[in-house]
């Protein structure tokens, strides 16, 4: 199982904050699990396609898109963050 | 290390008494304070609300300081940010680091803005007379970052 | 422009409050507090006592205020530093200043420490357990100093 | 008339925090007057050598050698600053 979480621009163009998803087996890494989302369509294919400017963090930590998925893994998906 | 996200404001100059109290070393310290303007990109601001990933924040602001302290002879760092509606003139955030001396203190405070610019999740999310809109990722925060590797 | 050369301590938290007070284009302030230590190159300090020269360091201060606003985008500066005799821990020099953004408060603030160090007439003498001294200017100091020119 | 001011270390060497001096017609920058002061002698000619670090300022703004002095001036003498 892995939860995923969605924040601020990308949480409402996607219109989804949390969900959880059986770990599938062709998802290895960020970029396994990207292709999966993209292949939702719509505003999914659209806010993640690799030219738009978003970040991937896995168990709270900064990953790019070889970092490793393993079951259990609390991912999010966020955009260029803007604090401070 | 003291870090802090909360919707509360915060008393600078008590937070800084706290910060540097028992330690007759301390010569220095450098401080930012953040304030929420009323104008952004041209637009008239009437306020602004904060989102953050919570855990995650905590976790990237320690990791900023702890590189800052690795970095720089300094004591200690204070880091507070807030959350949620704010209104022009409001604080945002503050950072302050005590050091015996004024040079590395001002290196680091610099240092742990410059972080939290481009790596600590905290999204704005303004209310400008065309509507409310996202704030967008700044290229100027991404040079100053880039300074430091 | 606010210089202030006194005797009396500060209040850093409503010092601040007065320099940003009616401004909401405000988003940044960066300040620096210089606190009196209780050691000095290895020896003990149980106090020290800080001349000036009256009237000149005024001029010296506004002189480096002027300086800075012409090269940075800022909006005020304020500069306090106390005379007199003072122990460890006690507060001697505030420099703050205001700006749109952080780059260029915090420039402003480092540059305005600099030149304060190597240019405004103070001069330190601390006591130690081996009688009072005169403080020796810092090679440091005049290497921090020019870096700006 | 000239004022002349000394601090810090200096005025402790040389005994003195402030003087009046009628400007003389040999000094007409800061290098004379620090040749007619050094030829006071003792702390005045040590304390003043070339080699040693203090800082000359005329009327309240910092001064090299070659700075004009005229009548009226208000010159002090002091060791490099230490405040801040």
């Amino acid at each position: 199982m892995l939860t995923l979480m969605y924040f601020a621009r990308l949480r409402e163009a996607l219109g989804v904050s949390t969900e959880q998803l059986d770990l599938p087996p062709e998802v290895q890494d960020v970029s396994g699990l990207l292709l999966l989302l993209r292949s939702r369509g719509g505003a999914w294919e659209a806010e993640l396609a690799e030219k738009r400017a978003f970040r991937v963090a896995v168990n709270q930590d900064m990953a790019d898109s070889a970092t490793v998925i393993r079951d259990g893994d609390e991912i999010a998906i966020f955009p260029p963050v803007t604090g401070g | 290390m003291t870090i802090r996200v909360q919707q509360e404001d915060f008393d600078l100059g008590a937070e800084l008494l706290v910060l540097r109290e028992g330690n007759p070393r301390i010569g220095a310290i450098a401080s930012f304070l953040g304030l929420v303007r009323d104008i952004n990109e041209g637009d008239a601001v009437a306020g602004m609300s904060l989102e953050h990933y919570p855990g995650m924040t905590e976790k990237a602001l320690e990791r900023i300081v702890e590189q800052a302290k690795t970095r720089w002879n300094i004591f200690d760092a204070l880091v507070i940010h807030r959350v949620g509606d704010l209104k022009p003139t409001d604080q945002i955030v503050l950072v302050a680091v005590t050091g015996e001396h004024r040079g590395e203190a001002f290196a680091a405070c610099e240092f742990i803005m410059d972080y939290l610019k481009t790596e600590a999740p905290f999204w704005k999310r303004e209310q400008t007379p065309s509507g409310a809109r996202w704030v967008d990722a700044r290229e100027s925060d991404e040079q100053a970052v880039e300074r430091w590797r």
